[in-house]
């Protein structure tokens, strides 16, 4: 601790209360609301430290009451703030979905521009712990697929600052999907890496043999399983994190499928009607004719998602998953 | 107050006339989709929205024309939107369910019951922290007070000591059903001020200088960091639902009984009190002109531009 | 009118008040509950004499608190009715998916199947009349995408009748998503057209040019396309409706794409993250080696649906889009 | 009377049992995800669920496992559910927050704060509509007060007369949240007799006698058709919101005082003054053992079946 912690590159969870602390500093304008947000720091402590520094009128604890909420952080948009919500779990979408959906996407459109909407509703997901089948859901696909809404999915510590950051700053709505199984995480090159805006996939790692198109928390699993010791070792992967689905940054996909001639889509939401679902379609529809290998998904199986964790591991995506999905492709 | 009456019987004038033409152009065919009317409301839109300043915010419902020309919106801009021309207040995007006009405050009416009253009191809470002297409007019916987005809404509100007035018009119905048949317990001020608001009255909705009265009061007071409340405002709606709605569920004495207290009526009997009945033929003859201005204007404008359909989307 | 009227096979509309009459009539735990559903006999006269004919102990208006009324139809469901609750505008999905979502989609789950949930979603949708951006909305993806869900579209009054009564046979959850566009049209081979059970397709007109896979108002616009005077006049298409997207009846449309060579999906939901790109990545996933041609998709552009007729007509997919991206298929 | 307190002791002291031991096994690792448990809730669990019937439901929270114990869940089967095993009332897909035992009428505990009201509120309208003698109860913390879903069941609970009694659990928190931050307007049971409620009663959710009382009383009336009604049970959670928790957001002091009035010891003193002492440590030298047989039953039990994560999906 001490020194040596202070010096180390912030872990996720700290990348994001720091986007947050910077936004609050820099804009009188920026609120941060939600349930357990102020003086506790949030449930997972992605807003510590804020409600100390800037008083509960800028870093408001709300009651459990999100729809509300929600819609009330429209309206304050609306009328110049530019409000920071928290939506605690992924899963709570289905109580406050109407704000987000009808109003916060639509509202600029059906004004045509007559408002701006400048506003973040951050949330988290993050399976595999057990959390049960209404605190485990990743339901990116539902957001993506309601235009005027932008959709970032911050998969390491230094998209996450990046990307909540370059959404606060967005005039237009942005849902935030963190994964809280991340929070802890350092991303080593935090200080090094330049800062990439929406809508630019990132190259994690190079390479010939197939593309793998992930995001959030499964970006880590696949290094998890190309590296030394992991399932995929020595085979050349190259792996895009999409890092925002809307924008979406088709042509970095495009350009690495026309290299590696495959591609599997990995994410933690379910497969069926899933998110990969649209990017698999995107690049056979440009690549049709150029491209020999298959293009393949893998997502969680079709349940929800079960409490015990061996039926879990059993439906959610993993490194060894992905090693054998990739050997599959590699085959097909 | 003179004055006042003057104004806002221009304003119910102005509805009335713009109602009226809508609901014809409904009719014949040149107004798409389907409109929600306020003929016989006039005197709410009027009466509240007379009460507040530029500044100050509103959000409205599918029943929301009234209010937006109340509160300033230009009738020409609105009369292009619902024939859906590039000259709207929306560029033809909105229509009437969502129209819109933010350069005066009208932050839109919506389509879905419920979802401008927590909105309104989120502009109220922005006008509180950056402490711009306005304060916000939610309009809503009757039937929207059983919607987790009241409940939701008057709970923030008093909690964030948002200045905010909440205006439920009450017309008895809630599209076929009768809100009566849908109602237990205590009445609507009873539980409003059970929420903590710092008022909540009932206010004849049809007659236009006691709603500007009790308007005034609450929006100075909330203005003055007095804290949210609500109005109940009792009123009718002479057409049915939408336009094209028989209105078969209403019994036939009743309406009749309302059609006697137009607002516009009251507003007379109001007026000859202080000599100046005239006014109110004035004022309409004014507003039919105006109107039809705006419907010859609307009629006269271009569709959206087709590359329109793309732009805007998410700010 | 009169004899006339009474002998003509009943209009989507009517078969959809037939289906919940003959429903009630069957079984007394049916209950039939919503917004304006009882005395009205619904927005659109989908539950006309019901409520006369069972009373309102059972034809139940509800308040504007579908959240609540959702919910409560979940617990009836669990405590042995079986309840079919109306969602007047599909858009309103929105303010009420939480039971339908986290509770009735899990629940006989993660009870291992402790609980059934015999419950019926009726909702409904329909662009292209100037509705508005909240009252335009085609979301079954949305719906699609959660295990448990079973998502029927009948396109025609046959189905209307033979899904509806399905779906209220059915022990879980089942959301029926109709069309008001379609309400007024009648199938004239409602009489002799044999029903067909939930999860199996329908060709509805054979072909060897291309395959057009559709469901609800589109399947019509396809006809309408492929009618001797409409822009595909003359083209053999195979037209696969559908019917039901949970079930997925792949099989048939496999078989199809095999034999015309090429596929488009048409839907009237946005195209981005739509329920197409399911259909088309499974095509592809199937069929990669087997077929040549191109797998395209065709839906609504990517803004919000606005207004005006024309800027409504330039988003939303009709018959001479479609003709257009059939010929596109062709050349492909 | 007597009968009914020994009983009550019995429950409490098995949810004890019970719960201390799922405190533990979480603290070692062998319960994986999140937990909360209601340690020093146990005389509202006990002195509810012990009016009800067998036939009757509930529905409850994130923090339920006393509900379903005290509603007759096998105790050994809901370890295993703790434990993901094949064994568990939910076969382990369902996990704490989602226990469940339809087969004695507990419709489920809720990862979503609200969810469960409105469950309740439903299947007391199927109970009224079957004519099954049922009742309903709802269990539900004080920091759900303020969503949609409270607002909306309760109207349509008194609507329907629909034969359900809401419990609100009021133990002063919602995660590291003061509640009396979060509340302003009236009391809680006055805003409830605004929706129409036939009663609403405060009582000492510490004392198990008190929570028998007005439970048999609500009950009893409810099931006779008096109409849904509401019980605020006083109560403090000993440990924090979820295990691992420290709560260092409380008040030592309001702490210390609650824990002096465990309602253990409380029911401690109600029996000393009817001279059965003894049934106490009897009861909890009982739930001791059994909640060790559950324990170990549980750990020897095997996880579920690789196949059942694809069974039962939509019914
Ligand atoms: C969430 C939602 N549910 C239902 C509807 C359909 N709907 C439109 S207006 C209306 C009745 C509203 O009644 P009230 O609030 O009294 O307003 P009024 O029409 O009388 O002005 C209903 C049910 C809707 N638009 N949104
Ligand atoms: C819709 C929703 N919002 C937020 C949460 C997170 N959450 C879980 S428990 C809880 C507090 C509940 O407080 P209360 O109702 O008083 O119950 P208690 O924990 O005190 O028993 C919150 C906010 C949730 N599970 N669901
Ligand atoms: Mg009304
Ligand atoms: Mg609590």
């Amino acid at each position: 601790m001490g020194d040596r912690e202070a010096t180390r590159p912030p872990r996720y969870v700290e990348a994001v209360a720091r986007a947050l602390g910077d936004e609050l500093a820099a804009d009188d304008d920026v609120v941060v609301l939600g349930v357990d947000v102020g003086a506790a720091g949030g449930a997972y402590g992605a807003t510590r430290g804020l409600h100390e520094r800037f008083g509960p009128a800028r870093v408001i604890d709300t009651p459990i009451a999100e729809a509300g909420v929600l819609g009330a952080a429209v309206g304050a948009a609306m009328a110049g703030l530019r409000p920071v919500v928290e939506i605690m779990y992924m899963d709570f979408l289905t109580v406050c979905l109407d704000p987000i959906v009808n109003q916060a996407a639509k509202l600029p459109y059906m004004t045509a521009g007559g408002v701006r909407m400048p506003i973040v509703f951050r949330t988290q997901t993050g399976g595999g712990r057990s959390s049960g089948a209404q605190h485990s859901q990743s339901l990116e696909a539902v957001l993506a697929h309601v235009p005027g809404l932008k959709v970032f999915l911050p998969g390491d510590a230094r998209d996450a600052y990046d990307l909540l950051r370059a959404a606060v700053r967005d005039d237009g709505p942005v849902v935030v999907v963190e994964n809280r199984r991340l929070y802890n995480r350092r991303a080593e090159d935090f200080d090094s890496r330049a800062p990439l805006p929406p809508g630019r996939a990132r190259i994690v790692r190079a390479g010939t043999a197939a593309t793998v198109v992930a995001w959030g928390r499964m970006v880590d699993e696949v290094v998890r399983a190309c590296a030394d010791d992991g399932p995929l070792a020595g085979v050349d992967l190259e792996l895009v994190d999409l890092r925002t689905l809307v924008p979406l940054d088709l042509e970095t996909v495009v350009q690495s499928v026309l290299k590696t001639g495959r591609a599997l889509v990995v994410h933690e939401a379910v497969t069926a009607f899933g998110p990969g679902a649209e990017i698999a379609a995107r690049i056979d529809e440009r690549l049709r004719y150029d491209v020999e290998g298959p293009i393949r998904r893998l997502g969680a199986l079709a349940s929800p998602v079960p409490y015990a964790p061996q039926l879990e591991a059993a439906v959610l995506p993993d490194a060894d998953g992905i090693a054998a999905a990739v050997r599959a492709l590699l085959e097909g | 107050m003179s004055a006042e009456l003057l104004a806002d019987v221009t304003t119910m004038a102005r509805i009335r006339a713009f109602e009226e033409r809508v609901a014809r152009a409904f009719r014949d065919g040149r107004i798409p989709g389907f409109v929600h009317v306020s003929i016989g409301q006039e005197a709410v839109a009027a009466g509240i929205c007379g009460a507040l300043e530029r500044r100050d915010m509103i959000t409205t419902t599918h029943r929301g024309h009234g209010h937006c020309l109340a509160k300033g919106a230009d009738a020409g801009a609105m009369m292009a939107e619902l024939f859906g021309r590039a000259t709207g207040t929306c560029g033809g995007k909105g229509g009437s369910m969502h129209i819109a006009d933010p350069s005066v405050g009208v932050l839109g009416a919506n389509g879905i019951v419920g979802a401008g009253i927590p909105i309104a009191v989120g502009a109220a809470l922005a006008a509180k922290l950056r402490r711009s002297g306005a304060i916000a409007v939610a309009f809503a019916g009757e039937g929207t007070v059983h919607s987790g987005a009241f409940h939701e809404a008057l709970t923030l509100a008093v909690l964030w000591e948002a200045p905010v007035v909440f205006v439920i018009e009450n017309n008895r119905f809630a599209e076929f059903t009768d809100s009566e048949a849908m109602w237990r317990g205590a009445p609507l001020l009873e539980r409003a001020l059970g929420y903590g608001l710092a008022a909540a009255e009932r206010v004849d909705g049809n007659d236009a200088v006691a709603v500007r009265g009790a308007a005034a009061e609450a929006v100075a007071a909330t203005r003055a960091g007095g804290g949210p409340r609500l109005l109940e405002a009792m009123t009718y709606r002479h057409h049915g639902h939408y336009e094209g709605d028989p209105a078969a569920y209403r019994d036939e004495a009743e309406t009749a009984a309302w059609l006697e207290r137009d607002p516009l009526e009251v507003a007379r009997r109001a007026l000859r009190e202080r000599g100046e009945e005239g006014a109110l033929d004035a004022a309409r003859a004014a507003a039919e002109e105006e109107m039809d201005a705006a419907v010859a204007a609307a009629l006269a404008a271009p569709p959206p531009p087709l590359e329109s359909a793309l732009e805007h989307v998410g700010g």
